[in-house]
């Protein structure tokens, strides 16, 4: 049940009674009324009582915020128009938010949120949650959001004048503005290293040292369109990187995975062969796990394709391998305009252990971002940019040479010119000699 | 000089720009003494995972339900609660699901019962129904055809008992979207704006509201062309060939494709983003035109119940929706939610032929 | 090694000496002599013997034949060009073919083919070989081809004088022309029934019907482009028909499939429980298969699409249901143009067991027949008319409720109308329901 | 009236429309009787099959290559063979291979040694190598890149020991096609001509002999435009957008899209008709600009030997050459085989996204 305490004292109806001393009379709200009923947290709640903490300034704003929401409800339809706001030094960073109904409801006129970039991993203490709190008491609405799709802190709802102070009180506690409008955005990593035994590098420093090198991009808007990066540990993809970045970095390993034989036997002991075939072995997409009479588990790395299943289901007896890195998609978006698009394979593998790995990741990135600032047509992500131009010249114009593992399989068309095939297959071969050799000379 | 300065507003602050802040100095001590050390975790119970590090150092995440759209109170009060029962550090999932870190499995049941009376529902975790990604709806979008913090409400007081427990096949990603660009992702389970009708153009306001070739560019059939209407420059669109895609209305908002009779909501299942067993796919059409009933949205409530409790009964363990229904087959899928098959699911969209049934494998 | 008493007699080198009688002496054929030697039956030693078989009237024109066969080799060029020959009462089934180079091989310088329908099943006794041999030394180059792609009997090389008369003994003894140009062409049926466990329906009455119901379509040649049925008993296809026709039949069963447990245990005891996995139940495509610990068979009949692996693997165990039919695809063809298509699901499942069931396979065939003829493009085949005009509308134009198994799965994209989707659902279960209603009258 | 038919040519026969030749007449009198009602087959030893009726009846099959384009006395000693060791009843299978059917098992070695002695290789059965169906080549069409015939008798002499045997993992589907509107079809190996360069338009001839619409329509890249030549109505090709896929050479002759120089060899891998296990697929580029050279193709035949030899090593039972391919990855097939991988592989055509890798199953 949702917490009592609280909600007796922000009971909407009884407003113009006791010491709320508001100047308008609570708006109705029979809609939204209807929201704070059932087990789950309600967000119309919350807002009640921001509109009814006595005295603070943002309470006559949620009150008008609550009757737009509530004319919305009635007509199913929204009152938000965009505009132009942003603070000092930067221009994206603020979604503006002018009402179309501010005479209906003058004191929201102005809904202004901050987008301002999180810790990476979404790690807080709860000092500086409060001193959020404090912050947006005193300059905004009171209402924040843990977090946006894309990962920021959205400071929700600040009049044009409020937006600087409070940005200028975000920024003094270490915050900054994330990404807007035609510009990089604010990136989003899984907690990995933190916590997770599946992470294959450093999701922290891959997504400082990446956007904290391309901030320019972030603050001053300049590029066709936007352009996003995600950051997952492994295969399992736990921030969506693959579906929703330009530019996923997803880690895995190049070597075996390790097995603890006495460990796989511990599970068919403890779940019976039958469950172990038929959720593990059976459900291996290349058919790369066999079973022996023993119960012990051959793995055929070479058809493993890291997909993470036998690892989630025994994550005790099965890990990643030791020689580990990251694979980096181009391409994903949501449905504008062509539909969704998922990133597609550009490097299949880079190690991402020591800072010079790190550092060839800022580069690539730099790369990738020169080349879509100058060859996007205004309007259009990269992967669309791909489509159009097809991959084989991204690859090129990007320095990068084709892998069978960018593709599901080779062409089945056979309208292509070929004629320069064969010097193309001698380059592959000089290249494929010269890292054999490099290989060698390693060992 | 200094009196024109004195009376100006003093020179704005240039920012700091700190970019993504630095999370070492917020992280639970046993997190970053054990960063990139972890070994194997479990879950002793719904709602809280145990891992465990290479070096034997143990930790226990308690998960708890939030609005995601939350006031100061709210937040304060998830504070009291890490600094009184926790230890004072918490992370918010990609899910806005809040997670309290704590040194010792002693502390899990105070912190379990401390959240649960203060409204914020223990769960989200393993084989669960988490938390509804959502998006800005009438709250805060210029271009919202629906809500999305009251469609989240509804649904999860509906699918409550499932987020607490866990006895789904395996996760259960839902997500919403207020339009049709679909800002809230792909899911397991989808609930998505759908527009029924071309948009109803406001020929007053398109001259000087509208960059109009940025608009004829931006439709994906080029069924807008400019045109004068009562002696002003305007737009006009192909009804024969508008496919109601909504791309049209951001850029300029006199293309009305909102309307209280012409926006519904359409549910899409088996979207997939990780690799585990089978490759990140779209979700798929299963049923369109419901009703935008705000506030509570009952007959999509309905759809998703139906859907969810099928995947529930008839999924295998680890089998996500969308593999599910690969097994068993689309036409077992319909009789199963009692949904119909309309012509409407059959792709007419660019590259439609790769989403047809090139083979004699036939569920029956 | 080749037939040796053969090979001396037609030795083309001595050709100068002995009866051989030809006016001019053997063309050199230096590439083409290269091709005699090696294992595998050699077609030139074939166009040789025809050469140097004394006497016979196309001796002069096989050895001309051979001649600017020989012409191509060496300079990696074709030398024959199309025209128009045909038989009285008939628009198609001759390929004529009239020499580029007659001037240095004059005595093949026509060399049509004829295209000759041959029994379904491709079934012959010695009789009538000898006697369509006889007919082709008497009007024809004595070289003939069992069976062309698209399975005629192709009785190859005669003038434009010989071809009615060549047609004329053949159609004597009971063969008829094949298909050429825009109209329907030759079909294929597999063994099936005669000789093979899994056939599901009677193929040579399905072949025979449909294609003996529009020999019209097929000798005045009048349709946009050509159209191709194709008849396999079971999905593993062994007519290629989802790849190559324009109308596949293939069949399949909708019960469940028949197990004989101890024949599942046998096969066990003799391969192995690890074979046993690894070959039949993972490599099930829907995970339908779960070996138990007594080593029977678990099969989860409605996951099962009737892919045929395991009853291929197991034939003695497993074998199809009983009520059987099958499925119909539309709109396969190979490269021109748009590159390859498949057939796509237009007809999950018909019976196929009575005669009035085949009737309405004939009846369904006339119905796109006709929707064909009237709705192609000229030179567009009906794969390529159903990707301009969409499968929907297809379906209904030839009156064909959708069904979940015509979809690899739904749309995934959302640029669609759906504002009568309601009613389409409405008729959906109304059918449903009239569905429901007959089958529980009929049981 | 008779005076001038008697001189005409007497008034030509009207065919006979007997359309699809019943084959009851002709077949096997055990296939006949048991038509419908076989139970289940084995395979003795390669090239022979036995099938086993419901009735108990049984039928054995000898099935034997043969070079498809047969000279009348090739077809007479067949007819031999099946009179004198066989039971006079024989038929063709799809690839043009013969099958001689026997009612008593031990007529098997004296037809088998029958063949062999003819030159007709007993094989072609089960998990081997079977006869690559081809199409006309040289011999008779009037478009083709290189022969046919001559690529099948080529490579079957080196594959000849897989035919007679049954060592690989699944079957081998291989075919040839002598242009690339591919008649031959799809393979788990397919050799097919591929252009390399725009046509050579022979001016003079154009205007008489094509219909220029036709051709400008039949370009799949709309590449090709009407132009006045020296005087004469011709046509033109922007060869910055020619695909050389050749289908503006049939319709138009003139429009030289072959040369011994331009017209090359592609070896594409991975086609598979049958719904065992895996759909259907398209088979896959994997090798290009390999010389057509007659008249043994050895460039070719090397190429094909290394597919065939890593695939019988490596594939896994059961396997079909796709099938094995998606196991192990592409990155281990074109490192087994020692082919390199090239931008060309990288689909540029329609819908090419379909066929990339859009998630991280990624072999190493
Ligand atoms: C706020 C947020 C939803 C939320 O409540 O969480 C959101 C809200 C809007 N998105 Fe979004 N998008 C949000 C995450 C996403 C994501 C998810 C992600 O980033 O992981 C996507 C899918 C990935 C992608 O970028 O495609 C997404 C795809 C879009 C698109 C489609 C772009 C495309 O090429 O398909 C648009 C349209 C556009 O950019 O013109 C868009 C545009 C917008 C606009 C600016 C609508 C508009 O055009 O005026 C919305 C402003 C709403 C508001 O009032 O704040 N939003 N949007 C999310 C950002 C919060 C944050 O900063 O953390
Ligand atoms: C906390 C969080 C990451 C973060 O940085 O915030 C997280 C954390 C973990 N995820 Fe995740 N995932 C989180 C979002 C996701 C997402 C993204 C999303 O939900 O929008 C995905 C992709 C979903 C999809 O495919 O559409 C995701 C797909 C997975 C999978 C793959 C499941 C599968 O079989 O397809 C695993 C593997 C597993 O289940 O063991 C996984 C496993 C895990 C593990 C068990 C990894 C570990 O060993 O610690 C973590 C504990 C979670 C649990 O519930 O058992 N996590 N995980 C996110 C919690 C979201 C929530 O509150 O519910
Ligand atoms: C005789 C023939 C049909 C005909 O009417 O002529 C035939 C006959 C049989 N096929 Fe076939 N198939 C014949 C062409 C095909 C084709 C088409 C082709 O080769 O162009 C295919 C599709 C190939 C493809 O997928 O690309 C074909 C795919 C199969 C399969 C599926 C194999 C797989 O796992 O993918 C089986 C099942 C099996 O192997 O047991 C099969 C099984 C069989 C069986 C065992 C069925 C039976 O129980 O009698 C027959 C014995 C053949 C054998 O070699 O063991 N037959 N079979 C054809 C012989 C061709 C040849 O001379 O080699
Ligand atoms: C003879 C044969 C090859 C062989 O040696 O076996 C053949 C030979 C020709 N085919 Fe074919 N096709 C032959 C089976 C096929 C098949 C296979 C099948 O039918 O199962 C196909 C693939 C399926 C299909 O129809 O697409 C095939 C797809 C084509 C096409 C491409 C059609 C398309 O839409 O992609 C053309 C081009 C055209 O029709 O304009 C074509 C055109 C031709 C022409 C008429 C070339 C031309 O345009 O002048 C060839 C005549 C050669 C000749 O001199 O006889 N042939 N052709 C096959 C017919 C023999 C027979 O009647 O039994
Ligand atoms: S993406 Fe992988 S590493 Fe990151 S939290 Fe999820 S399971 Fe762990
Ligand atoms: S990680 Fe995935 S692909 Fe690799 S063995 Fe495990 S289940 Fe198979
Ligand atoms: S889904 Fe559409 S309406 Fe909702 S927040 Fe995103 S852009 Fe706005
Ligand atoms: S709704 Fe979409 S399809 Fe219709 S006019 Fe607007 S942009 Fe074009
Ligand atoms: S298609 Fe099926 S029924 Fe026909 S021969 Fe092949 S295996 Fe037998
Ligand atoms: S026929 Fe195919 S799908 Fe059905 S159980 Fe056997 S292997 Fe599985
Ligand atoms: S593949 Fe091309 S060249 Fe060969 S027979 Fe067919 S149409 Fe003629
Ligand atoms: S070869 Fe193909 S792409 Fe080039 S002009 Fe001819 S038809 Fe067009």
């Amino acid at each position: 049940m949702a917490d009592d305490k609280m909600a007796n004292e922000s009971k909407g109806g009884d407003c113009g009674s006791g010491g709320c001393g508001c100047k308008t009379a609570a708006r109705p709200t029979p809609n939204l009324d209807q929201l704070e009923s059932g087990p789950w947290p309600s967000f119309v709640t919350g807002l009640k009582r921001l509109r009814d903490s006595g005295g603070k300034k943002y309470a006559t704003m949620m009150n008008d915020l609550l009757g737009q929401l509530e004319h919305s409800y009635t007509n199913r339809l929204g009152y938000w128009k965009g505009g132009t706001v942003s603070v000092f030094g930067y221009g994206g960073g603020v979604i503006p938010r002018f009402s179309e109904v501010a005479d209906k409801f003058p004191e929201s006129k102005e809904f202004h949120t901050l987008r301002v970039q999180p810790p990476a991993g979404f790690h807080y203490n709860t000092d500086v949650l409060r001193q959020m709190c404090d912050i947006w008491e005193e300059h905004g609405s009171g209402l924040i959001a843990f977090h946006g799709q894309s990962g920021d802190i959205m400071f929700q709802g600040t009049s044009t004048e409020n937006t600087q102070k409070a940005f200028d009180a975000l920024n003094a506690i270490g915050f900054d503005l994330g990404g807007a409008g035609p510009a990089l955005r604010t990136a989003m990593s899984c907690v990995g290293h933190a916590r997770c035994e599946m992470s294959c590098y450093d999701e922290v420093k891959a997504h400082r040292s990446v956007i904290n090198s391309f901030l320019d991009e972030m603050h001053r808007p300049a590029l066709p369109y936007k352009f996003k990066f995600k950051f997952s540990g492994c295969p399992n993809d736990c921030v969506n990187a693959i579906h929703r970045a330009d530019f996923a970095v997803i880690g895995t390993w190049r070597d075996d995975m390790k097995v603890d034989q006495e460990e796989v036997k511990a599970f068919v002991a403890k779940k019976g062969r039958k469950e172990m075939i038929d959720t593990v072995i059976a459900m291996c997409p290349t058919r790369a796990l066999s079973l022996n009479d023993d119960d012990t588990l051959d793995v055929d790395n070479k058809s493993c394709v890291r997909c993470m299943h036998c690892l989630n289901v025994m994550t005790k007896a099965l890990s990643p391998g030791d020689d580990r890195g990251a694979t980096i998609l181009i391409g994903g978006k949501r449905s504008l305009k062509i539909g969704d698009l998922m990133g597609i394979v550009v490097v299949p593998f880079m190690p991402l252990n020591t800072d010079e790995d790190h550092e060839n990741l800022v580069e690539f990135a730099r790369k990738v971002l020169d080349f879509f600032a100058e060859n996007a047509l205004e309007h259009e992500r990269i992967g669309e940019t791909i489509d159009r131009i097809g991959l084989p010249f991204f690859l090129e114009a990007i320095g990068v040479e084709p892998d069978p593992n960018m593709v599901r399989h080779p062409r089945t068309s056979s309208y292509v010119r070929t004629d320069n095939f064969t010097e193309e297959a001698e380059k592959y071969f000089e290249r494929k000699a010269a890292k054999n050799a490099a290989k060698t000379a390693a060992e | 000089m200094s009196q024109v300065q004195a009376n100006a507003p003093a020179k704005p602050r240039l920012p700091d720009e700190h970019g993504v802040p630095d999370p070492f100095q917020y992280m639970h001590p046993v997190l970053k003494k054990n960063y990139g050390q972890w070994a194997y975790h479990d879950r002793p119970r719904p709602g809280v995972l145990h891992h465990v590090s290479k070096t034997g150092d143990e930790v226990w995440t308690v998960r708890a339900g939030t609005q995601r759209q939350m006031d100061v109170y709210t937040i304060r009060k998830l504070c009291d609660i890490a600094d009184q029962v926790g230890e004072g550090h918490v992370r918010f999932t990609t899910r806005s699901n809040i997670e309290y870190m704590v040194s010792r499995f002693d502390k899990v049941p105070a912190l379990i019962k401390a959240l649960n009376e203060a409204g914020f529902p223990v769960g989200g975790t393993g084989n669960s129904v988490s938390m509804i990604s959502h998006t800005q709806g009438w709250l805060h979008c210029d271009i919202p055809g629906t809500d999305a913090s009251g469609v989240v409400k509804s649904l999860m007081d509906m699918m409550y008992e499932e987020f607490i427990k866990e006895e789904m096949p395996n996760r259960v990603r839902i997500t919403t979207s207020c339009c049709q660009i679909n800002c809230g992702g792909q899911g397991d389970i989808a609930i998505n704006v759908q527009y029924t009708k071309p948009p109803k153009i406001n020929h007053d306001l398109v001259a000087n509201v509208c960059e109009r070739p940025a608009v004829v560019a931006r439709c994906p059939v080029a069924a807008i062309r400019p045109a004068m209407v009562n002696g002003k420059p305007s737009l006009e669109v192909d009804e024969r060939k508008c496919v109601c895609c909504g791309a049209c209305y951001p850029p300029c908002p006199p293309m009305q494709i909102n309307g209280a009779d012409s926006t519904k909501i359409a549910i899409w299942v088996g979207g997939k983003h990780s690799n585990a067993r089978s490759k990140p796919t779209f979700h798929k059409l299963v049923a369109a035109n419901l009703p935008n009933n705000a506030p509570r949205w009952p007959e999509v409530a309905e759809v998703v119940r139906k859907i969810l409790y099928a995947y529930k009964e008839d999924g295998r363990y680890w089998e996500r929706m969308g593999e599910w229904i690969e097994r068993i087959g689309w036409p077992r899928f319909f009789e199963m939610t009692g949904l119909a098959f309309t012509p409407h699911h059959i792709d007419t969209w660019v590259g439609a032929r790769h989403n047809m049934n090139m083979s004699t494998h036939i569920h029956f």
